[in-house]
């Protein structure tokens, strides 16, 4: 019984002293409120935040060089969870998904050629800049949608690109890839947008899409404090856009869409059942 | 000379560890991701079965005999394992992060890999000499290496090709390593093992 | 692809002509089963169904040249059930999968079936009315030999000339050397195949197996032996040359059929198994990656050999 | 006895007798010329005309900006009628000066001509950025840089590229046919800039007519005549470096690294029209060619001539084309109309037939390695473009995909028609756009 006693402890110590020993010799100091913070951190390593992934966001959280709000997909509660760690006082920010400001799939749109190639917008944005006549229309060969890590994005069967307003948690991936920009952050609460990304004049938009904003200020008459209008190209003013739904059966293209009450035609995607409420 | 040859051969491909004996299959599905990967992970645990097998070599024959106290064998066995893997991970730490990064989790878990305690425990069983013993780890290491870097090869290529979503990942790796191992009972039956 | 399928017709005919009918039902059932399988499963995953690119049926086609003449029916159609669904279609279709689906259907069913697998049968030319009598393979019998007696069997069952026609127990497709040859050769004048893996192969084998039969003639069987028995051209020229599950570049060719040749002489004179071709060639698939990763042509103007990382 | 050539490439038929055997006919003048300020690499040209304002032959309309830049002259004398965008032969509407001819073609006066015994290398190179001479394979890469390498990279070999691989085109073809003089005249002139000890003019063994000229033309001269293989992609500069010499141009570096310049037949041309006539670049040698062409020609057409202009000379279309390519259909540029002008890099107006551009769809990749064995700098096309394809690229870049010189033999021979080049390029452009972002 002595002897097993001795035995064990024996090799424990033995093993205990090289190992602190060792354990000098390879010191490598890591904070632990680095690894702290990186399992806090959703893990997607979207690089939302400007870094390559969540190990390099954590080290600047605990080098203090950057807030704590930069990690859309984390949303509220990893900015709470952040503070606490870092013991530093949170503000929250309001949250942002992605919008694809464009209806016209190819049904509705105009083709200037007709592309053989790779199923990819950018490969075909760098031919004669993309297919589709309108230069800021959704080319719809699924770029965004294959770069969504959380599989918020579709593709009509007309080749039309539909972001899931419930799943979307804003990391700005797809912003980052679509070659046409037509892809916007807009906040979460307004759910009425301008479906249109072109700032040609009233008449060329109309001769190469038919669902197209054509400039013509309607929208801003019926509601001038929810709507600005910028070189033909008419905008929602996201931040007093609580009136902006009366537009919407004025507009001569129909171009304007409230994501509360249906996704654009083709998609699969249900309008959340709970009203959201507005921005205050 | 010729037993020792045998038994490197056979501890390699005949009896390869992962896919003839099915030990320690956590790390070779969890680091088999990438090949440099699989080759650290391969030298790590190579490091750490032969020294484990030359030590716990000595404390069997020179410490758990001696006093009578085989029964301790696990316990110790384990003990020694433990600390080398702290060891590696501390020398991994300190040359690569980026392999450190990489293997991740998988390191500290050397330590429970059921392929080393296996071979320490197999190497008494079979009462080989301290030199077959050796000789023994580092075949067996070397097929855990060698098995691990053709599946991790296999993994890389498989992410070239057109996987169904429903097969992504693990499911096609398990498939994959099943196949492996069916090839590699080509070699049963060659030596005695 | 047609043209592999056609290649295989003349030693489809020799199985016939030796094994009768119950070869042409095993051919068949083979074939229709792979074609019925891809069908299935393409289906099921909602992609478009393309049996038509024949890729299914060379595949049957194959697997049924690698059965023994007298497999039972449920063991030919459960052979490809495997070797579409797990060898081909799990991996997501043509050009995906890193076996050979035939070679992965064999060996699963040699492992799983081994009484069923083992049973060979005398040829019998149709006309003379023999019906099949079990036997052992010529490399069956040396194996046993060799385990009993530690030498050669006496009395070799038929000669080389015999093996060379085709005369000889074997699966369906192993035992005419000429009529596969004769498919290679027109695959070769169609440059659907590179001499490199068959050659190596070949070339692989017969020096190896010279070197054993010249250490010790009394144990080991000459070079010719082992080239017309088991499934060496069977497998040299229409398995290890499967370009989907084979290396790229030339470099990679040739480290792989040596490979394969390798292989198959360790596992026929020191393994369990006799025949070694399917184990190798599924070894070496296996390896494939790493070579093609290892065996990269320089790049033009590359300063060192940036292959080899 | 065997001709020398480089490893890897292939065969596709030349279909060179559509045009071939047709002389060399001048172009007439268009209604109006549309001169685009951006026709060669490096930085476009600034307009230095106003509308309306009145112009020679010859006279500088755009004025170079930078030193890898070169001017753009009026291709004849005539009233600017407008600058602004128009369509270009890259896809986007780019700048371009629009000028109506008055149908005299009066020479500016400032031209003079110059003799070239009397003039030092640097005046010949000055003479010749002046003149806006481009490398006429089709880069368009400002002649005058190529002809200052750094005092240290000494040029000891001087090749003349006339191989003229890419099918249909027959440009250099008639040219070296028609106006040898002037060609050789230029190799003199650009041996001498040069210094080069060894001089050599690369034709490809399809155009033995062009062989037996340019040898009798150069018996007694140190100019060697070589015949070389007829194979896709001879002309690319690094395989009839290495064709020619032996030697590989290192990856990631230029053909002067290894004491080698290539300038096509045709820039040669262009040089000894502007060192010795005192010409700029404004004219150059066009095939129209096709099965949708009525009778396809070898033009010498004004640079900023329409292409709807090129097509109403050559007899107007068969049919409605499938494929208006400006160049060939290996490495040219498919255009969406006949709107869009002609530039210094067009060799070759090709019209294809929607039957002759039947889109295969595109199958999986079995790995039958023929693009392998194509591919002139020894890569593995189906492996970069699927690296390319899935943005993993690390790895696109780890198997060499920047030494990618665009040729399109992988994509030509892949039976499963998967668009490898287009892949390619989309992996290169996003390896620099990171490199750019980061």
């Amino acid at each position: 019984m002595l002897a097993s006693i001795l035995s064990l402890g024996g090799i424990g110590l033995f093993a205990a002293v090289t190992l602190g020993f060792a354990a000098k010799k390879f010191a490598v100091e890591v904070d632990p409120r680095e690894m702290a913070a990186l399992e806090v951190l959703p893990g997607a390593n979207c690089g939302a935040c400007g870094f390559p992934g969540c190990a390099g966001y954590a080290k600047a959280l605990v080098a203090g060089t950057i807030d704590l709000n930069q990690c859309p997909p984390g949303g509220a509660d990893v900015v709470t969870k952040l503070a606490h760690i870092l013991g530093v006082e949170a503000s929250a920010t309001a949250r942002q998904i992605a919008v694809v400001l464009c209806q016209g799939d190819n049904r509705k749109a105009q083709l200037k050629y007709r592309y053989l190639g790779l199923e990819d917008c950018t490969a075909a944005q760098r031919i004669a800049d993309g297919p589709k006549t309108c230069p800021g229309g959704c080319l719809g060969l699924g770029s965004c949608q294959r770069i969504c890590p959380f599989d918020a994005i579709e593709m009509t069967a007309d080749g039309l690109a539909v972001i899931s307003r419930e799943n979307c948690t804003g990391c700005r991936k797809c912003v980052a890839v679509c070659p046409r920009d037509v892809i916007h952050m807009t906040p979460y609460e307004s759910g009425v947008h301008v479906l249109c990304n072109s700032h040609d004049k009233g008449a060329v938009v109309r001769k190469y899409c038919q669902v197209g904003c054509i400039g013509c200020n309607i929208c801003k008459k019926t509601v001038p404090d929810s709507y600005k209008i910028e070189n033909f190209l008419a905008e929602v003013i996201y931040e007093q856009d609580t009136e902006a739904g009366e537009a919407i059966a004025k507009c001569p293209t129909k171009c304007i869409m409230d994501f509360n009450v249906g996704y654009p035609d083709g998609s699969s995607y249900l309008p959340a059942v709970a009203d959201k409420p507005h921005a205050a | 000379m010729a037993e020792l040859l045998l038994i490197l051969v056979s501890a390699i491909f005949v009896n390869n560890f992962v896919l003839a004996r099915f030990l320690g299959i956590c790390p070779f599905l969890g680091v088999s991701k990438k090949v440099e990967t699989a080759l650290g992970m391969g030298m790590a645990v190579t490091f750490v079965m032969t020294v484990a097998t030359v030590v716990t070599w000595f404390v069997q024959y020179f410490v758990l005999i001696p006093f009578g106290i085989e029964y301790l064998q696990t316990i110790a066995f384990i003990l020694v394992i433990a600390s080398l893997v702290q060891l590696v991970e501390m020398v991994i730490q300190k040359v690569s992060p980026v392999l450190y990064q990489s293997l991740g989790i998988f390191l500290p878990l050397i330590t429970t890999n059921c392929a080393v305690l296996g071979l320490a425990v197999l190497n008494i069983q079979k009462d080989y000499t301290f030199l077959e013993g050796v000789v023994f780890a580092i075949g067996a290491a070397l097929g855990f290496t060698l098995a691990l870097v053709l599946f991790a090869g296999l993994r890389e290529r498989l992410e070239l090709s057109a996987v169904p979503q429903s097969f992504r990942g693990t499911a096609i790796a398990l498939v994959t390593a099943g196949l492996l191992s069916l090839a590699f009972m080509g070699f049963a039956g060659m030596v005695k093992g | 692809m047609h043209a592999v399928f056609y290649s295989l017709l003349p030693a489809c005919g020799v199985a016939v002509y030796f094994f009768g009918p119950s070869a042409l039902t095993v051919l068949l059932i083979a074939t229709l089963g792979c074609l019925a399988t891809e069908a299935v499963c393409q289906r099921l995953m909602g992609q478009p169904v393309t049996i038509v690119d024949g890729s299914a049926a060379i595949t049957g086609v194959l697997l049924a040249l690698n059965l023994p003449p007298t497999s039972p029916w449920w063991l030919t159609l459960l052979g490809s059930v495997i070797a579409i669904a797990i060898g081909k279609q799990v991996y997501g279709g043509l050009g995906s999968n890193p076996f050979n689906p035939a070679l992965v259907a064999r060996v699963v069913l040699l492992i799983s079936f081994p009484v069923q697998m083992t049973t060979w049968s005398v040829p019998a030319p149709l006309g003379t009315g023999l019906d099949l009598v079990t036997t052992a393979t010529p490399l069956g019998e040396w194996k046993n030999a060799v385990m009993l007696t530690g030498k050669m069997p006496v009395d070799m069952q038929g000669s080389m000339s015999e093996y060379f026609f085709g005369n000889m127990a074997g699966s369906i497709g192993e035992i005419s050397a000429l009529a596969l040859l004769l498919g290679a050769a027109y695959l070769f004048y169609k440059r659907i195949l590179t001499w490199h893996i068959p050659v190596a192969f070949i070339g692989t084998v017969v020096l190896l197996s010279g070197l054993f039969w010249l250490v010790n003639p009394g144990k080991y069987p000459d070079p010719v032996f082992h080239l017309l028995t088991g499934g060496l051209i069977l497998g040299a020229f229409f398995m290890a040359t499967d370009m989907v599950t084979s290396p790229v570049s030339v470099k990679g060719m040739l480290l792989f059929g040596t490979g394969c040749g390798l292989l198959t002489v360790l596992i026929r004179l020191f393994g369990g198994y006799p025949e070694g071709v399917s184990f190798a060639i599924l070894l070496m698939n296996a390896a494939t990656p790493l070579i093609d990763r290892y065996t990269r042509p320089k790049t033009f103007g590359a300063l060192s050999q940036r292959g080899t990382q | 006895m065997k001709l020398k050539t480089f490893t890897g490439g292939i065969h596709p038929p030349d279909n060179k007798q559509w045009s071939s055997h047709k002389a060399i006919e001048n172009c007439p003048l268009p209604a109006e010329f549309i001169v685009p300020l951006a026709q060669h690499i490096g930085a476009p040209s600034v307009a230095c005309v106003e509308v309306g304002q009145h112009v020679a032959k010859g006279q500088e309309i755009g004025s170079a900006k930078g030193f890898v830049s070169v001017p753009v002259h009026a291709p004849t004398s005539g009233e600017i009628v407008a600058v602004e965008s128009r369509p270009h032969p890259w896809g986007t509407a780019l700048p371009a000066v629009v000028i109506k001819p008055d149908g005299e073609d009066r020479w500016s006066a400032e031209l003079q001509p110059a003799d070239p015994s009397d003039l030092s290398v640097d005046d010949m190179v000055e003479k010749v950025r002046q003149a806006g001479v481009v490398g006429m394979g089709g880069a368009a890469f400002p002649a005058h840089v190529k002809m200052s390498p750094p005092p240290e990279k000494k040029i000891r070999t001087l090749i003349f590229n006339g191989v003229e691989c890419e099918p249909y085109l027959t440009a250099d073809h008639r040219m070296m046919l028609e106006e040898p003089e002037r060609i050789l005249r230029g190799v003199a002139l650009l041996q001498y800039v040069f210094g080069a000890e060894r001089v050599v003019i690369g034709v490809e063994a399809n155009k033995p007519d062009v062989i037996d000229l340019l040898e009798k033309e150069c018996a007694g001269t140190p100019v060697e005549i070589m015949a070389l293989q007829v194979k896709y992609p001879q002309g690319a500069e690094k395989q009839l470096i290495a064709a020619v010499t032996g030697g590989e141009v290192p990856s990631g570096g230029l053909p002067m690294d290894i004491g080698v310049a290539v300038h096509n037949v045709a820039t040669a041309a262009a040089v000894t029209d502007a060192v010795i006539h005192g010409r700029p670049l404004i004219e150059r040698i066009c095939t129209v060619t096709g099965p949708a062409i009525r009778e396809p020609k070898n033009l010498r057409i004004r640079i900023g001539t329409p292409l709807s202009h090129l097509v109403d000379v050559c007899g107007g279309l068969v049919e409605e084309p499938g494929k208006i390519i400006l160049g060939g259909p290996m490495m040219g540029f498919t255009q969406l109309g006949f709107d869009v002008p002609s530039t210094r890099g067009t060799s070759g107006l090709l019209l294809l037939r929607s039957e002759d551009v039947a889109a295969q769809p595109e199958g999986p990749c079995i790995r039958c390695a023929r693009c392998v064995q194509a591919c002139p700098i020894h890569l593995l096309p189906a492996t970069i473009a699927a690296y390319a394809r899935r943005d993993l690229l690390a790895e696109t870049e780890e198997y060499c995909a920047m030494d990618c010189i665009e040729c399109g033999s992988c994509s030509y021979v892949c039976p499963a028609a998967i668009p490898l080049v287009q892949a390619i390029r989309y992996g290169k452009a996003a390896i620099l756009a990171k490199k750019r972002n980061s």
